[in-house]
């Protein structure tokens, strides 16, 4: 279980970066960053990429700071940078619980961020959290910069947006509001294991009814995405057992699992029901 | 094409040549000598390889060697101190000797950068998440529960010297 | 493993027909294809670039036309093909059903893939592939859709792997919903 | 008299180095010029192998060798341990695949490179075709072709006794189950691996990285290579678990020898993960269909079994252990007036299996133990009661059963079952926990218990062997054919020696597993390794202490019955302080006579049976109605191991199984497609359980019932750990789900379990089917 071989580049700037990517990226030439996804994949030669642009080295990718109302995260952030709250108020709260459900410590001390968003894995914690926030990704290139919307990114299971010499420089979650409540669950079959089924919500309370609702599914599809069928039974009503069971019916009712013998579509559904309905029950 | 680098593990330097697919765990174990960092899956599930990099755990199996020129590596044959000839276990060393917390040992020092990584950084974690860290490993022989027993015994006798 | 997918081609049954037959021009259509040889005129070489995630795969092979039906506008493909980097196998069994329907032509696509090797083997893999696969389907009738919009011109997608790229995200999962 | 150790939970003497990094294991063996063997296997599960073009690989950089059938035409197969048998030696696996390839991950060919990474290159350069056949994936579907004139099923064992049918005539009630035991394995955290060397000079093989039976690997080997095994040396380093999977003669092993002696030059070769799940033995998998014949008090009359146990592509070198131990032990601690069984041993298009912690009793106890429960739930009786009610009584000890098991008789050497029984329920507080229980349930939770029982056997004979000798400088060195898979046997084997001579224990080095310094050794599998040659140890060292004693009389001029032994020292029992003799100052003394072979001596020990520990496993389950998932609360295992020589160290083997039969009940499952290809490669889909998945359980080692077949009354404690984990769980679920006999086939994972509740909330929302057909 060798990796094959490949080219190693580890540039110092930005521009470094970027330009070694226009360059091997026509060449099967692909981005390292915390390598906790990539390597594993290139240990068992599935994945035999010619070269490696590592960014552990890239000056200035290491930002996670507030910049106009975001949360601002570099291509270098650790995910475990978030065990501590990064941000006071429910968004450094909410990463903070999340996080300790990304894999394991010493995963979490070298994967990334933004390495999870890229990689797209329909498991990742991070992923949700994107979708559910609609959190914007700021893709690099030697041709320029794009802002893509969740919705546009993420494609399918480990599909997104990113062109082969693009780099997802950053991620921006917005901010939120002091009183939102969150909760977040997640099924999987050992501590640390991929996720079968995860379910993120968001809501405030005005006059006792919830108001911007949120609810992302993950795992159960090839992608995390918002469940407007979902919100929309919870938005202006009052956070209640009867509300949230018709909300978790509405997002298993209009999530399309994938299928595959180990967890057919039907249990992942049902999963979709049971972590909906408990994420709710948390957030309230 | 083989590259060269400078590690520096437990304090001592190591110039190696290596190829840049060439695993950390790889080369501590061929390239340095120092076998004591074991290979269990080499895809980062059973944490047999974990060591210390700038004091964090991390799996040397996923790391690539020429990563890990400049940041100070510390692995089990670095755990316990010796001065002049006289070496001093770890606590933790001392701890999974005395609760039975090793059968074949081949999980051991994965078990023991782990604990101490998360220990000398945090001696006073919680119970909880003290299990969510050791969930980072796989032992096959233990059951785990010496194991804990000797990361719990270590915790407290690290906290009582601090 | 089987699975279904369908798609719409704006022309009526019999030129649709005869274009899906066309080899030579269809295969241009197919995302990630490369036509590199034509044994007989049932018989042909080529590769297909096919990526999932960090895992790019490309697999060469060929593919045999075995029953064409042209009264009932019925064609099965045989195909097989192998990575050359030793990461796996499949072996295919892919069925055209071509039924006129409002703005021309649904073709019903049955696939019977069989995966043998590293590919087979990743446990989580094969709902991915699946996925994967129906978007290939998706991207394939919307390189198809344009080819015909643009008259016979060449058509895109031609030899370029399917990815985050090329995909139309959309329509894949569409097609991935009419599975149900 | 000092203080004895025996009994002691002493620390253990291995782990000094294993703490510090300083252990040896197979992958931290190297040699000068040594070269790195990498195997290609088959991906596909079944087929004609059409072509082997291994020119590309040949070419590659850093390539010495590369091997396919043709190159080892000379080789014999793989025989089995215990020699020819003429049933199963025509399916022997092949070195090397040369014309069939029967499971994915059968070796075809083989790559001798200059480094690791390099090898795995080359190895992906040899290019194979196929042409693949349709794969046989069940053992209970119609069996298939082996070869042109074999099919798949190359015998049935049937054994019984009573008056089977009978019992059944005259029933009260009769229940029938169709059980499912899964795919799973050892799996020990350290890979195998292999040194091959070889010394011309001397013309002498050695292989590194030996471990479980060194000498029977040997031989095995020898045989293969048509070599004299005293030209063969094994040598056992560190190693990082067996669990019955490694040590075993195994392809690679013996291709590193060969290399050794062809290519002039050290061959490695460590299996990495993938290899390690589709190559080394699986185990367990089988599917029973069981009735058993009870009367209304639901005292058992017969038990009745046929079961297909799927042994994969090939025998292994046990043949068919397995499923004979199952056959031997699935009566267990009941009383059975009548048995019958049989056992289909089938080939299919799968890993190869053999014996794996527990083998048979995990399985037949989970069928065994089904069994009761459901006598139980139909009689409306408790089962607990239901068990004591079967169980055989104390008075009867030795039971003699018309039955065998690996060609042993079994004579129930001794046991209180009832009194273990009793142990365990008052252990976790029964009654207490069955009114919580109750209380959760009724406020919603989804929470049960469940018992049950099993018997294991230890000490298989014949006979082992053991030489103990004090050098000049006062250390021990005791050596023995055993074997350390990691389990403490230094540690015990010296607290047996220091007790019976009169030494620290930490004084005493023992030797294992080089078969360059004992002519014989049994290793250490089946639990033997305390009984066997725990016992021959003492008789040699209680000769030893003899011998000593005599010299030291002489030169101390006083008669030897005035003599003792203590802390390494001859003393006068009257006056320990008065004068005294070092045992270092006796050997010396010895060879200066030149008397003998100095202060040492040889014991032998020798049983004509097993012995028969047992135990009691409870665990207490919350299950998630919503997403099927099991989480064990509590978990308890009594065992009686008549006696423990090193408590610590048997508790941590109860544990350390439990892990394993809790991974078995739960999570472990070697999965395959329809096509045959295996889905459980990596430990990303292979799920061995974490700290979190395992309770913290309560352990019971009781000692009521000594051998009497051995002086220290030992029996084996390795595997009372595993066996009762399935079925104590399997009844924990049914209880906490309220579906009696819900569970029927392990592991339960969440996916079965959750469509066994729906497929109950269906038929509950359903109208009883007799309505309807009274309407039609």
């Amino acid at each position: 279980m060798k990796p094959a071989p490949f080219d190693y580049h580890a540039p110092k700037t930005l521009d470094e970066a970027l330009a070694m990517l226009a360059r091997v990226a026509p060449l099967e030439g692909r981005v390292l960053a915390g390598g906790q996804s990539l390597v594993p994949a290139m240990a068992l030669r599935l994945a035999q990429p010619a070269h490696l642009v590592d960014i552990n080295g890239v000056q200035g990718l290491d930002r996670l700071e507030r910049d106009a109302g975001d949360l601002v995260i570099g291509a270098r952030v650790r995910h475990a940078a978030f065990h501590r709250r990064v941000t006071d108020g429910p968004l450094g709260a909410l990463l903070a619980q999340v996080a300790r459900h990304v894999a394991h410590y010493p995963i979490r001390t070298r994967g990334t961020f933004c390495g999870s968003l890229a990689n797209a894995d329909p498991a990742s914690e991070w992923c949700v959290v994107a979708a559910t926030l609609d959190a914007r990704m700021v893709a690099k290139s030697a041709r320029g910069t794009r802002t893509l919307s969740a919705a546009d990114f993420f494609q399918g299971a480990m599909t997104t947006a990113l062109a082969a010499d693009e780099l997802l420089a950053e991620a921006r979650l917005p901010e939120l509001a002091p009183d939102t409540r969150f909760g977040f669950q997640e099924f999987s079959r050992r501590a640390g294991d991929f996720a079968i089924a995860m379910a993120l919500a968001t809501f405030r309370l005005e006059k006792g009814v919830m108001v911007q609702a949120r609810l992302g599914v993950g795992g159960v599809e090839g992608r995390p995405r918002r469940i407007p069928e979902a919100e929309s039974l919870l938005e202006g009503k009052r956070p209640g057992q009867e509300t949230f069971r018709a909300a978790a019916d509405a997002a298993a009712r209009s999530v399309a699992p994938l299928d595959d013998s180990r967890y057919p579509a039907a249990y992942r559904r049902d999963l979709a029901r049971a972590m909906t309905r408990r994420a709710l029950e948390e957030a309230a | 094409m083989k590259i060269a680098l400078k590690l520096d593990v437990n304090g001592r330097e190591h110039a190696v040549e290596v190829e840049p697919r060439r695993t950390l765990a790889d080369t501590l174990r061929e390239d340095c000598g120092q076998t004591g960092t074991h290979i269990g899956c080499e895809h980062g599930v059973c944490g047999a390889c974990t060591v210390l990099v700038d004091g964090e755990p991390v799996r040397a199996c996923l790391m690539f060697a020429v990563q890990a020129a400049g940041r100070r590596i510390r692995t089990v044959e670095g755990l316990a101190s010796r001065e002049g000839g006289k070496e001093t276990l770890h606590p933790l060393q001392s701890a999974f000797m005395e609760h039975h917390g090793l059968q074949c040992g081949y999980c051991t020092p994965g078990f023991l950068m782990l604990a101490a990584g998360t220990l000398e950084r945090n001696p006073d974690i919680g119970d909880d998440e003290l299990l969510e860290v050791l969930s980072s490993n796989l032992c096959r022989c233990t059951g785990y529960k010496n194991i804990v027993k000797a990361v719990r015994a270590a915790a407290a006798r690290m906290r009582s010297r601090s | 493993m089987e699975f279904d997918d369908t798609l719409d081609v704006p022309l009526p049954p019999a030129e649709a027909w005869t274009l899906l037959l066309d080899i030579e021009r269809i295969a241009t259509c197919i995302p990630g294809a490369e036509l590199t040889e034509v044994v007989d005129e049932r018989t042909y070489k080529g590769k297909v670039a096919v990526r999932i995630g960090p895992v790019a795969l490309s697999l060469v092979g060929q593919a045999r036309l075995e029953e064409i039906d042209a009264e009932r506008h019925r064609v099965s493909v045989k195909a097989h093909g192998s990575d050359p980097k030793g990461r796996g196998s499949t072996e295919a069994m892919i069925r055209f059903n071509l039924e006129p329907a409002a703005g021309g032509t649904r073709v019903a696509i049955h696939s019977d893939v069989k995966l043998a090797g590293a590919i087979a083997q990743y446990g989580r893999g094969s709902g991915m592939i699946q996925s994967v696969a129906s978007q290939l389907i998706g991207q394939f009738g919307d390189n198809l859709k344009a080819r015909i919009a643009a008259g016979g011109a060449g058509g895109q997608g031609a030899a370029k792997p399917i990815s985050g790229l090329t995909v139309l995200g959309k329509a894949a999962w569409e097609s991935l919903g009419k599975k149900r | 008299m000092k203080a004895k150790v025996v009994g002691q939970p002493v620390q253990r003497l291995e782990d000094l180095p294993l703490v510090t990094g300083r252990g040896r294991y197979a992958g931290d063996i190297n040699f000068p010029g040594q070269l790195h063997m990498r195997v290609v296997r088959s991906s596909h599960a079944h087929g004609r192998i059409v072509s082997v073009d291994t020119s590309r690989a040949r070419a590659a950089a850093g390539v010495a060798a590369v091997w396919t059938a043709a190159d080892v035409a000379e080789l014999r197969p793989i025989g089995l341990r215990e020699g020819p048998d003429a049933q199963l030696d025509p399916y022997l696996q092949p070195i090397l695949a040369g014309k069939r390839v029967r499971y994915v991950g059968e070796p075809v060919a083989v790559v001798f490179a200059e480094d690791p990474y390099r090898a795995e290159d080359a190895a992906e350069l040899v290019e194979i075709e196929i042409e693949p056949l349709p794969p046989l994936m069940s053992a209970e579907d119609a069996p298939g072709e082996f070869d042109s004139e074999r099919g798949t099923e190359p015998l049935v064992i049937r054994k019984g006794y009573g008056d089977v049918e009978a019992a059944f005539r005259h029933a009260h009630t009769v229940i029938e189950l169709d059980l499912s035991i899964g795919r799973h394995s050892g799996v020990p955290m350290e890979t195998r691996g292999a040194i091959g060397r070889y010394d011309a000079a001397r013309d002498l093989l050695q292989m590194y990285g030996a471990a479980k039976v060194p000498h029977r690997t040997r031989d095995g080997i020898a045989r293969v290579l048509g070599r004299d095994p005293a030209k063969l040396h094994l040598y056992e380093g560190h190693v990082g678990g067996g669990f019955g999977v490694r040590g075993e003669v195994y392809p690679e092993d013996v291709l590193v020898c060969l290399g050794a002696l062809r290519l002039g030059r050290p061959v490695k070769w460590i299996e990495d993960r993938y290899e390690h799940l589709v190559a080394t033995n699986h185990s367990r998998q089988q599917r029973h269909h069981a009735r058993v014949a009870v009367d209304e008090q639901g005292r058992i009359l017969a038990l009745d079994d046929r079961f297909f146990h799927d042994q994969g592509a090939y025998p292994r070198t046990h043949g068919a252990r397995v499923a004979d131990l199952t056959t031997g032990m699935l009566p267990g601690p009941y009383q059975m007036p009548a048995y019958r069984v049989a056992a289909h041993y089938r080939l299919t298009n799968k890993t190869p299996a053999a014996t794996y912690r527990s083998p048979g009793r995990y399985e037949g106890t989970f069928v065994r133990e089904r069994l009761m429960d459901a006598v139980a739930a139909r009689l409306g009786i408790d089962p607990v009661e239901v068990r004591r009610r079967n169980l055989i009584p104390k008075s009867s000890m030795p039971y003699r059963r018309e039955l065998d098991a690996i060609g042993d008789e079994v004579v129930l050497d001794s046991g209180d079952y009832a009194r273990l029984l009793d142990k365990a329920l008052a252990g976790v507080g029964w009654d207490k926990l069955q009114s919580d229980l109750e209380r959760r349930r009724a406020a919603g939770e989804a929470v049960g218990a469940g018992v049950a029982m099993f018997l294991e056997k230890s000490g298989l004979g014949p006979r082992d062997g053991a030489h103990a000798t004090v050098d000049e400088e006062g250390g021990v060195e005791v050596l023995t054919g055993s074997a350390s898979l990691g389990q403490g046997v230094e540690t015990v084997m010296a607290q047996i020696c220091a007790d019976a001579l009169g030494v620290d224990y930490r004084r005493i080095r023992v030797i294992h597993g080089q078969t360059d310094r004992i002519a014989k050794g049994i290793g250490a599998h089946a639990s033997r390794a305390t009984v066997m040659t725990g016992s021959a140890v003492h008789v040699a060292a209680t000769r030893l202490r003899a011998r000593a004693i005599e010299a030291a009389a002489g030169l101390m001029r006083v008669p030897p019955d005035a003599l003792d032994i203590v802390d390494g020292k001859v003393v006068r029992k009257d006056s320990a302080d008065a004068i005294s003799m070092e045992l270092a100052d006796v050997a010396k003394s010895l060879s200066a006579e030149g008397r003998g072979a100095g202060l040492t001596a040889e014991g032998w020990f020798e049983t004509d049976h097993m012995n028969y520990p047992y135990g009691v496993h409870i665990a207490v389950v919350k299950v998630d109605r919503e997403t099927g998932g099991v989480r064990v609360e509590r978990y308890l295992a009594a065992y009686d191991v008549g006696r423990a020589v090193n408590p610590m160290l048997i508790e941590g083997q109860l544990d350390g199984g439990l892990a394993q039969g809790l991974g078995g009940a739960l999570l472990e499952e070697f999965e395959y497609d329809e096509r045959g290809q295996p889905l459980s490669v990596t430990f990303a889909d292979y799920l061995l359980p974490t700290v979190r998945e395992m309770p913290m359980a309560d352990i019971i080692i009781s000692e009521d019932a000594p051998s009497p077949l051995n002086p220290l009354g030992i029996k084996g404690a390795g595997e009372g750990g595993v066996t009762a984990a399935g079925a104590a769980i399997a009844a924990a679920i049914d209880d906490a789900i309220g579906i009696p006999g819900a569970v029927t086939r392990l592991p339960v994972t969440p996916v079965r379990l959750k469509a066994i509740l729906d497929r109950a909330a269906d038929s509950a929302s359903k109208q009883p089917p007799m309505n309807a057909d009274r309407r039609r």
